[in-house]
């Protein structure tokens, strides 16, 4: 009695695909080749996205953007267990995820471009807008949770997260609630090792992100993000979890932000180009690949052919978005209240008629 | 300016009406939603929420975790998902750690979305001082909810507007900040109607009408500006009292005719002066009325200062003297 | 491989003294007489204090009160471990600690009775002001802590806070810089299972405060913290940890508010009678005294004479508090900043002349 | 007003100049450390704090895990415990999460404990539009600074005034907030001397002396200012433009005498309009200098909406043709 163990914690990782692609057959999930071949469609698609992305940045035809190379197989995992009335709730690297939801890519792009019509997402889906102030979406995903289990929805919430996000008080306060208020949340931290410079032993002396769920009385997992299976099996657990009714879960994908931090930054300052070799070597979609081909369901063919769809559809997006009529620049007034004040339709007045002090 | 449902009135503190509202509102309409910190059982520290949980049930009145951020950041996620939450900040002076959730994301949803989303979020705090209650618990941060766009910012003075503004808060489709006036909480009861009725965000009330100066007050603050109307009535100076009700949406139209009328402003707030809303009124008036002006706009206020401890507190606080003096000012001048 | 552990942690809770101060024998520490009778001393020191201070709440004398009632044990078996050197980082319960490490009793009442005069410690003492902005103050024991990290300083910094403030981004924040940057900090949670109206149970899903340690990567333990003896235990560990520059950790105390919230709560809106009762047969200083009466060390004659001790300090303490000058009132203006702005000025002087607007 | 150590100086740009006070403050004072996110090799995310990693250490030159609240939090025990730290947030629409700790606590110690403790620090942070940024990365947020007791804010416009800015602020005995206009961190460059000096808080400068109207301003609309007032020298309108750099202490005798002289003035600044800063210098020339004003103050401001994403920024952000609006308005009144 007088010296007790009162609580005993363990995190557990999962990893089903190893780095060349040879599977754990016990815990392989059993999937269609449809699903499989689906899941690796999103990849790819996701990587099409980023790589025309970046180039559009270089050419000044979007802005600043972050790019989530590497991680697409933590961001196709999660998604593959979502349908279009779960809530999605990212951060600002998640557009891999929108796109797999069905938002369309070139809102993606002119939100990049600085154009805030970028976040009208389509009425049939449940997709938030980019969250910039680190962390702080984590709460919404709380709050969205609990909305779902006093309805009583069998919707699920996922919030989306960094490594570094975890430091921010949002993520503790969101967490904790989720826990107290039974929230239909999944947390999926995308731990990229990176929060721009700052690694992520510097981010917290705890040894995972994944064992920070113990301090909310809700499960945690790490899985090897940059392998689909095994984050699609534990994201498949977690949302089935959440959808069920019995509560939150807190997922840590490990994987690699494999370029620089945005296109504002300038990885070189601070990474160790061998640490970049060794997760190249790993890259989410060569696994996969090698997967698939050694389970008979893909080809060089299916490559190449799905290489060039998707660029096809990727520069057919940028045309959408390109052929956008330019915004009224009268619209920023416009959308600050439901009905606005006065001083804001004296001030829009103004501005709409050039008398611009 | 009210569509009362029933003839009947009640007698009711500032508090009371706010639970009146509360409760009015939640009974039309299974979305309204109310949390915070001892919000349930306990019916909050001020009271404010008493009755709510026994009737409304844990689902619909929500204690939760000390965390202010976790509590408006919830509640966003709340106002999306469908609810109409009605979030309670314990004291205005714990309201900086939500900040972040009201300022970068409350206020900004439905802008930064075009209108896909929007937030109808009302965050009640008691502010002020008045009550000998430790640090932190007296203080008034309307500037900083003034100066960021997105925000309504609502302050009652009496029961019956308490009771209507909060209707129309709640009803409202963007956040609003209603800040209620602990120090008078109880002072005084009122005629207030049963069940809904609005008092519109945007109105300020024509207290008293005057002719030689105009005083402008909103909140706790009224009541030192209507004994300064009443004690200056006696060597017959004709004081107009304006009570704003509504700092965002201002009713600039009746600010502006009453100065236009008198040609003297005073402004009454207890938050400090520097970058205060009575700085706003000040450059307001410097807009639309500077020619009429016959003195310069004399803000009381608190001082540019830490509010005090219980001890030194009257010290800060306007009073009927002060704002004597400063109507004094305007017309000596 | 696969499906691994990477994580397990333990918490364990420390006994020493049973309800009734029967004591577990291979736990017992060795301490002197006089440090036992030391501590009790100190309890009692405590529970006068703050029975005259509800009494002179009562009175009017001073403004709302926050009772520590309950919490001696814990107040007592923390400061037993520090020296003035030492920085206490109050919440704002703390009265006990400070007393302890040697405030004079005047200024705490002074702090209640709404003087800053009460906050002016002496040169020789390293406790910060009571914090009010639940949790706020844990943050900057993290950076006490790792100032005396960085300059070497055998100081230990204790950072104190209430169970409800664990659910604060403060509190998140905090432990894990201390974590990080190795601070020299002890976080000393008085659970009293009570946050005003709030049960420990409604704070977190978590099903102890310690085991959030296992967050932060930092040792966390839970004690009975009704028994000075454990709290003195655990405590002593965790200052030695810190002080030897091994680094943070937490401890969670669990003990009982007694009493209201503060002077301006009722608890019997929101708690059970029983549950009051319950804690009554747990009395913290009760219970050590049985254990001192069994060693032989303490008898009712030193008991009525420390009671008369204690109350005739406690009255002389009142008496210095009611002879302290009144507060000139324009001091709250002089120390805004080292040196005033002309704003300052220029209102210090109106309101020093009484041109009052 | 400054203080040379040597008669060297070198070609800056206004970030330069930032590190290089930080660096040469650094030098002279071990208890000056620095902390925030990205401040380490990376040197910061606009290479402010670039190369004081190599040279001082990570002892004195820390990146912290991402979180604003725990950086000034800790900051402040850092400063109690005997440091003088230099936080950076990384920008100011980043700054709300660490509000509760600048407001609550780093602008009250000093008062709170009757000068027991103070707490020596800087908060920086890079401020304002025009960059092209994404959400939240152009916002300005000095009025809920001023309207905070306790707290200096800061303004630098050049090179030379931010290293002499900077290192005043860094020796204050008090926490002041340093915002940096980072639209002209690069623009252009100006000889600053090397080593220690002093641009002292609370003196305003003069840029261009001028009969017919006063333009006031700070950091970035700076440059909009200046131009304006070329382009109207032109015409033979005589503007007079006054950089305050520290908004407080704030130079109040140069902006009474400068709007005493000229009759107009026009305020400029990027921040929105609504209990902005212009709001408070309107109110505090009604309050001094009404009988000499002969036309309305007029403000040149952010409107009373949420920054716009980058392809509508410049709509926004005054530039100089809206800043002679303003002028010829108080002109032509
Ligand atoms: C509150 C806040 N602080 C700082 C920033 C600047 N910032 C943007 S992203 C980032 C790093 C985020 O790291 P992580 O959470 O690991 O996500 P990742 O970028 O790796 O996807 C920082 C510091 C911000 N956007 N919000
Ligand atoms: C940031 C903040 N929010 C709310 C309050 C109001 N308040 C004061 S004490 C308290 C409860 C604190 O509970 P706990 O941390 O368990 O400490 P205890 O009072 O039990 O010692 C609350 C909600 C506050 N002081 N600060
Ligand atoms: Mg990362
Ligand atoms: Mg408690």
């Amino acid at each position: 009695m007088p010296r007790q163990v009162i609580f005993e914690g363990r995190i557990e990782n999962l990893s089903i695909l190893d780095k060349d692609g040879q599977v754990d057959k016990k815990l392989e999930p059993k999937l269609t080749r449809d699903q499989l071949t689906g899941m690796y469609r999103l990849m790819v698609m996701m990587r099409k996205f980023d790589e025309k992305a970046l180039n559009l940045q270089r050419q000044g035809r979007i802005g600043t953007y972050g790019s989530l190379r590497g991680q697409e197989a933590a961001q196709a995992g999660i998604a593959f267990n979502l349908t279009k009335t779960d809530w999605v709730v990212p951060s600002f690297r998640e557009h891999g995820v929108m796109m797999a939801l069905g938002l369309p890519m070139h809102l993606i792009y002119a939100y990049w471009k600085g154009d805030e019509r970028g976040n009208i997402v389509p009425p049939d889906l449940r997709i938030l807008p980019a969250s910039v102030p680190v962390g702080s979406q984590l709460v919404h995903a709380a709050g969205l949770g609990m909305a779902m289990r006093l309805k009583d929805e069998p919707s699920v919430v996922v919030g989306f997260a960094g490594d570094g996000a975890t430091s921010e008080g949002d993520f503790h306060e969101a967490l904790n609630f989720a826990g107290v208020f039974n929230a239909r949340t999944v947390f999926f931290i995308q731990n990229n090792q990176w929060a721009i410079s700052v690694p992520r032993k510097r981010q917290t002396a705890a040894e995972s992100i994944a064992q920070k769920a113990l301090a909310y009385g809700i499960p945690g997992i790490q899985v090897d993000g940059n392998d689909v299976l095994a984050v699609y099996a534990a994201s498949k657990a977690a949302v089935e979890h959440a959808r069920s009714g019995k509560g939150a879960s807190l997922i840590e994908a490990v994987t690699y932000r494999m370029g620089d931090h945005t296109t504002a930054d300038d990885q070189k300052r601070y990474r160790d180009p061998d640490d970049i070799a060794y997760w190249l070597a790993r890259d989410p979609i060569d696994r996969f690949r090698k997967y698939l081909v050694s389970k008979k369901m893909w080809t060089d063919d299916n490559d190449a052919a799905l290489a060039a769809e998707m660029t096809a559809m990727v520069e057919d997006e940028v045309k959408k978005l390109e052929s956008m009529p330019a915004p009224t620049p009268v619209e920023f007034f416009d959308h600050m209240y439901e009905t606005l004040p006065w001083n804001l339709r004296e001030q829009r007045e103004a501005f709409a008629q050039g008398d611009r002090s | 300016m009210s569509a009362r449902t029933t003839d009947k009135t009640q007698k009711l503190t500032l508090v009371q009406a706010v639970t009146d509202a509360l409760q009015c509102a939640m009974r039309e309409d299974p979305s309204i939603i109310v949390l915070g910190e001892d919000v349930g059982l306990n019916g909050g520290v001020f009271r404010a929420t008493d009755g709510l949980f026994k009737e409304f049930g844990a689902d619909r009145v929500i204690d939760t975790p000390l965390a202010e951020n976790g509590i408006v950041g919830s509640a966003i996620g709340l106002a999306i998902g469908g609810f109409r939450p009605v979030a309670e900040i314990q004291f205005t002076g714990f309201v900086y750690p939500a900040v972040n959730q009201i300022f970068a994301h409350a206020a900004r949803y439905r802008n930064r979305t075009r209108g896909r989303y929007h937030v109808p979020l009302v965050v009640r705090m008691p502010y002020g001082g008045g009550i000998h209650a430790p640090e932190h618990h007296s203080e008034s941060y309307e500037a900083l909810m003034v100066n960021t766009p997105g925000l309504q910012v609502v302050i009652p003075s009496t029961p019956y507007d308490a009771k209507g503004l909060l209707i129309s808060a709640i009803q409202n489709n963007d956040p609003v900040i209603f800040m209620e006036p602990k120090k008078i909480y109880r002072s005084f009861r009122e005629d207030v109607p049963e069940g809904v009725y609005h008092v519109p965000l945007g109105k300020a009330n024509v207290v008293k009408e005057g002719r030689d100066v105009t005083v402008v007050s909103y909140g706790a603050m009224m009541r030192p500006s209507l004994e300064a109307q009443e004690f200056l009535a006696r060597e017959n100076i004709s004081v107009e009292v304006i009570d704003l009700r509504s700092l965002v949406p201002l009713d600039i139209d009746t600010l502006i005719a009453s100065v236009t009328k008198t040609g003297r402003l005073v402004v009454v707030h207890e938050a400090p002066r520097s970058c205060g809303f009575g700085a706003e009124l000040t450059a307001l008036v410097n807009d639309k009325a500077l020619v009429h002006l016959l003195a310069p706009v004399e803000r009381v206020t608190g001082y540019d200062t830490i509010f005090p401890y219980a001890i030194l507190e009257h010290h800060y606080l306007p009073d009927r003297e002060r704002v004597v003096a400063g109507i004094r000012k305007t017309l000596d001048f």
